[in-house]
């Protein structure tokens, strides 16, 4: 290892040390790590969004391009700044209009295919009690009705539908420990790489 | 104004009506026709899924009560900022890292204005450490607009609301800063939230908050389920905003969704016996290409 | 103008942009195209926010002398430091001071913080998983049966293996399935509601 | 404070305390864990191995270097295995941030075999639209692809020769971080047919057991554990996942240890009251 790497690696092992003090208690060294990062992410953020957001949408199209209509957005976008001013703030309601209309009108068919149609066509198989499959099958089916009736707002959670609501949080539990459990195996895999970073610097150091 | 909802829907329903008619003259080069046969399938489920809630709505209006099951999590945030107003420590407001073009993100601001008028009418700031810049005037709106509604414009404070930066883990970073500083007694998280809600959520029990949580994004339910005192599950992130503005117009969407629920388990059921008597016309409706 | 347009305007954009996915004309494609390239260039501009309500909070606290405002002098030397590094092409080649910057300062924290995790998923199940009531018993035997997978105990892994799987497929998979379909009926009755302006808190008032 | 409510209320630092100690300990001792492999790893291994020379292989390297620590060995295990048996191999890297990564992934392992790119493996690289990519190339692998990650053209390369799309591969085995594995399953195999594996990240394995069963997938190796496995059937010298995995192991014992004495420590103040 060269000097500057060293030096340079050297830092990240020390930052790296910064953040894993919070573990004992907040201290200065957590505290300087946790606004270098800010400050830090947000100046690369906002260089990146520079170069890949401002110069390819707005700067080429618009100056080197002669495309026009992106004065459009453009001009939304620089509608937001009207924030700026108290007095003409109410401006950048355009922008914002704009933007979350998108969004929604975005999300409302891929919510649709993704989160209903998907899951409905999935879940419609058949059934039975001959062999493990069908009543897996089943199992899936009454437990997912379960659990859709716990999310009814408009009905008191009484008698059987009382019931079936409380299997369905039943089933949403279960559905809970699995996600912990199968989660802790990434988080810990994310640990050793931490680990490995520091020991692997400390026995280039010592040769 | 009602009138022009009225006009508002019109408009819609025309337009889709209007591709939807054209749909007969589907051609196999899909670009010069009107209509993507393939996912009628879909319109005609929003369509009776917009009908329904528009229904609901309009039948609220007229002042027909309906009723809607108490969500554990809603009193929880009154509780959550009534300790924190009386310990005179701040509430924490986190909207979760998602930009406001994402639905989760609006629910969690639509919550946020009504925590802001909790909070206005005492001395204790609401902290609202945010992700994306794009947030930032949504938020600051929010807030302006609990504070005067609960007649406390004056208590508004600029600089709780601060952007913190559009990284995760930065974020996360600085959240954790807030709470281990500033020590608010409540912290709210809503909207969407990936692998940092655990980090915030430990952080927050660590420093004896009160937690109220509440994302549908289901792989971090398991972690605000574990870590914090109520969650929110699912559903109830955008029932929670509905209810905790108290108007009707917007409770009746939740009647409608409950009725469109109602439908998807009756198709669920059908589908599962046609499927077992090995009829699969029916289900293969429901394949999106 | 306050209201009316910035309310046409959502719905103008929320119909345009869902009609297109059953339209496939090219001319609607092209918008579509287009809204999404929009929604990247408004998002440009309105970093400018972020940066300044950074640069606000941290400057007053400097100005103010608040407790640890020496720390946010840190915010914005690193904030400028970037930008000023950053100005020009050159500077995102590798092996540029703002790369080494972001390779050495800003990687291994965010990696870090992310690592802390492994700490937190131990102290929180130590925390909560007890077995008070049915839900969290529920709660704490799935946990524990999926992490056991992970341990070596002999003929029992084998059988241990079958029920993880077992309910990795059937219990999870229906509660996933289930909480989806509500999300998504929600998500697509607030979308709703936003796009015909029936709800309109998110905008603010005058 | 009685010794069983001292049980349940432990300071989080002793947590954090063993959970280090757990993670930092087996790095430097030396001992092995047992991994007992599964059945979804081991149809990957039985496929891999059922290949002959000069067969065609796809492997997808789609994740970025926040997760090599659990994708990376399978990876490496697999295109060893291949290039011992004289597998021909093509490789794309479809994350944006991964292609620097998968590329010196590609250099070292064809190095140690004396693989020649063109003639033993082909590295497409990165494209945008993960999604589109993966379609594109079920028609022609020159059409998001025209060259290689290297510049050189697909149509100029003896390994290429006859090679179309994805009908000239025997399979194609994804190492995934994301969503682009359902891409994989969807478009890959709904569409063209093609027999898909997948490696998957340890939170991600849950989400795709569902395809097994429906034969959407033949093979499916989670996290380390998966990683692990296959080391153990593939038998070669280096072996990352399973040295890491035996962290993995006393790391999960040690958080179950806690959740016991947490349960023992509320079962018996409960009685004593």
């Amino acid at each position: 290892m060269d000097l500057g790497s060293a030096l340079w690696n050297g830092l990240a092992v020390f930052l790296t040390l910064c953040i894993f003090s919070i573990l004992y208690k907040d201290n200065p060294f957590y505290k300087l790590a946790e606004h270098l990062v800010v400050g830090i992410s947000a100046g690369y953020f906002a260089i990146i969004l520079y170069y890949n957001g401002f110069l390819p949408k707005v700067w080429v199209p618009v100056v080197k391009e002669g495309k026009f209509y992106y004065l459009i957005p453009t001009i939304l976008g620089i509608m937001m700044w009207t924030r700026f001013s108290r007095k003409w703030s109410w401006v950048s309601r355009y922008p914002i209009a704009a933007y979350m209309g998108i969004g929604m009108g975005l999300a409302i068919p891929l919510t649709m295919y993704a989160f209903i149609l998907t899951q409905l066509s999935a879940t419609m198989q058949p059934v039975g009690f001959a062999n493990a499959k069908l009543i897996n099958n089943l199992l899936v089916a009454v437990w997912v009705l379960c659990g859709l009736i716990y999310f009814f707002f408009s009905k008191e959670h009484t008698g059987a539908f009382g019931w079936a609501a409380k299997i369905g949080i039943w089933t949403l539990m279960v559905g809970f420990g699995a996600g912990f459990g199968v989660t802790v195996m990434g988080r810990v895999s994310i640990l050793i790489e931490r680990f490995e970073f520091l020991v692997n610097y400390a026995k280039a150091l010592i040769g | 104004m009602r009138s022009n909802l009225h006009l508002k829907s019109l408009i819609f329903f025309i337009l889709i009506f209007l591709f939807w008619e054209s749909s007969s003259f589907a051609q196999e080069d899909l670009s010069q026709t009107w209509f993507n046969p393939h996912r009628a399938n879909m319109l005609i489920f929003l369509i009776f899924f917009f009908a329904v809630i528009i229904y609901f709505i309009e039948r609220a209006k007229k002042g027909k009560s309906l009723f809607i099951r108490r969500i554990a999590g809603l009193d929880a945030i009154e509780e959550a900022v009534g300790r924190a107003t009386e310990m005179g420590k701040p509430v924490l407001f986190i909207s979760g890292i998602e930009d406001v073009d994402q639905i989760q993100t609006v629910a969690a601001m639509i919550i946020l204005g009504n925590v802001a008028k909790m909070v206005a009418g005492y001395d204790t700031p609401l902290l609202v450490p945010i992700c994306q810049p794009f947030v930032v005037p949504v938020a600051e709106e929010r807030v302006k607009e609990g504070y005067a509604s609960a007649g406390k414009p004056e208590a508004y404070n600029r600089d709780n609301v601060r952007y913190i930066s559009s990284e995760q883990f930065a974020y996360a970073a600085g959240v954790n800063g807030i709470m281990l500083r500033e020590r608010p007694a409540a912290n709210l998280m809503f909207g969407s939230f990936y692998a940092e809600s655990l980090v915030m959520a430990e952080t927050g029990f660590s420093t004896g908050a009160i937690q109220v949580a509440g994302t549908a994004n289901i792989h971090q339910l398991p972690f605000f389920v574990v870590a914090c005192d109520y969650t929110v599950i699912g559903e109830e992130l955008f029932a929670t905003s509905a209810y905790l503005s108290k108007e009707p117009k917007l409770l009746g969407s939740l009647k409608g969704s409950d009725l469109t629920k109602a439908l998807i388990m009756g198709i669920l059921a059908l589908g599962v016996v046609l499927e077992t008597l090995g009829i699969t016309h029916f289900t293969r409706w429901f394949y999106i290409e | 103008m306050r209201w009316q347009i910035p309310l046409l305007i959502v719905l103008l954009c929320g119909v345009v942009v869902a009609v297109q996915y059953f339209v496939p004309l090219e001319e609607l494609e092209f918008i579509y195209e287009n809204a999404l390239d929009w929604i990247i260039i408004t998002g440009v501009f309105a970093m400018m926010l972020g940066l300044w309500s950074l640069f606000r909070v941290s400057i007053s606290k400097v100005q103010n002398k608040a407790p640890g405002w020496g720390y946010n002098l840190i915010t914005l030397a690193g904030l400028f430091g970037m930008l000023f590094l950053g100005y020009r092409v050159e500077s995102l080649a590798e092996g540029s001071l703002f790369m080494k910057l972001f390779r050495y300062v800003y990687i291994p924290i965010q990696a870090t913080m992310f690592s802390l995790l492994a700490f937190y998923v131990a102290s929180a199940a130590y925390r909560a998983f007890r077995a008070r009531t049915v839900v969290s018993t529920i709660l704490l035997a799935t946990a524990l049966i999926i992490m056991l997978r992970m341990i070596p105990l002999g003929f029992l892994s084998n059988w241990n293996q079958v029920l993880a799987n077992w309910i990795l497929t059937v219990p999870n998979m229906a509660a996933k399935r289930a909480i989806a379909m509500g999300v998504g009926l929600g998500m697509i009755a607030t979308a709703l509601k936003i796009v015909l302006g029936i709800e309109r808190a998110y905008m603010g008032r005058d | 404070m009685s010794f069983y409510e001292k049980m349940m209320t432990l300071d989080r630092r002793w947590v954090y305390l063993c959970v280090g100690i757990a993670v930092a300990v087996p790095l430097f001792v030396p001992f092995t864990v047992p991994v007992s492999v599964t059945p979804e790893v081991r149809s990957v291994y039985d496929f891999v191995e059922s290949l002959k020379e000069g067969d065609r292989l796809f492997i997808a390297i789609d994740y970025d270097p926040t997760v090599m620590a659990e994708l990376q060995p399978m990876s490496l295990t697999i295109m060893r295995q291949c290039f011992a048996k004289g597998v021909k191999l093509i490789i794309s890297a479809l994350h944006q941030n991964g292609p620097g990564m998968a590329e010196q992934l590609v250099s070292l392992v064809s190095k140690e075999f004396d693989k020649k790119s063109g003639v033993d493996y082909c590295y497409l690289g990165y494209k945008p639209y993960p999604g589109l990519t993966i379609l594109a190339m079920g028609q022609n692998f020159r059409i998001p692809f025209p060259q290689d990650y290297y510049g050189v053209s697909l149509d100029s390369m003896p390994m290429m020769q006859g090679v179309r799309n994805y009908d000239q591969v025997k399979a194609i085995i994804a190492m995934e971080a994301g969503w682009v594995a359902d891409s994989w399953i969807r478009d890959a195999n709904g569409r063209y047919k093609v027999p898909v594996a997948l490696g998957v990240t340890g939170v991600m394995a849950a989400d795709y057991f569902q395809y097994l069963p429906s034969k959407q997938i033949f093979g499916l190796m989670g996290g380390l554990k998966g990683a692990a496995e296959y080391e153990s059937l593939a038998k070669q010298k280096e072996r990352q996942a399973t040295g890491r995995m035996k962290v993995q192991t006393i790391a999960h014992i040690m958080v179950i240890i806690f959740i016991v004495i947490g349960n023992v420590g509320f079962f018996m103040s409960k009685r004593k009251k």
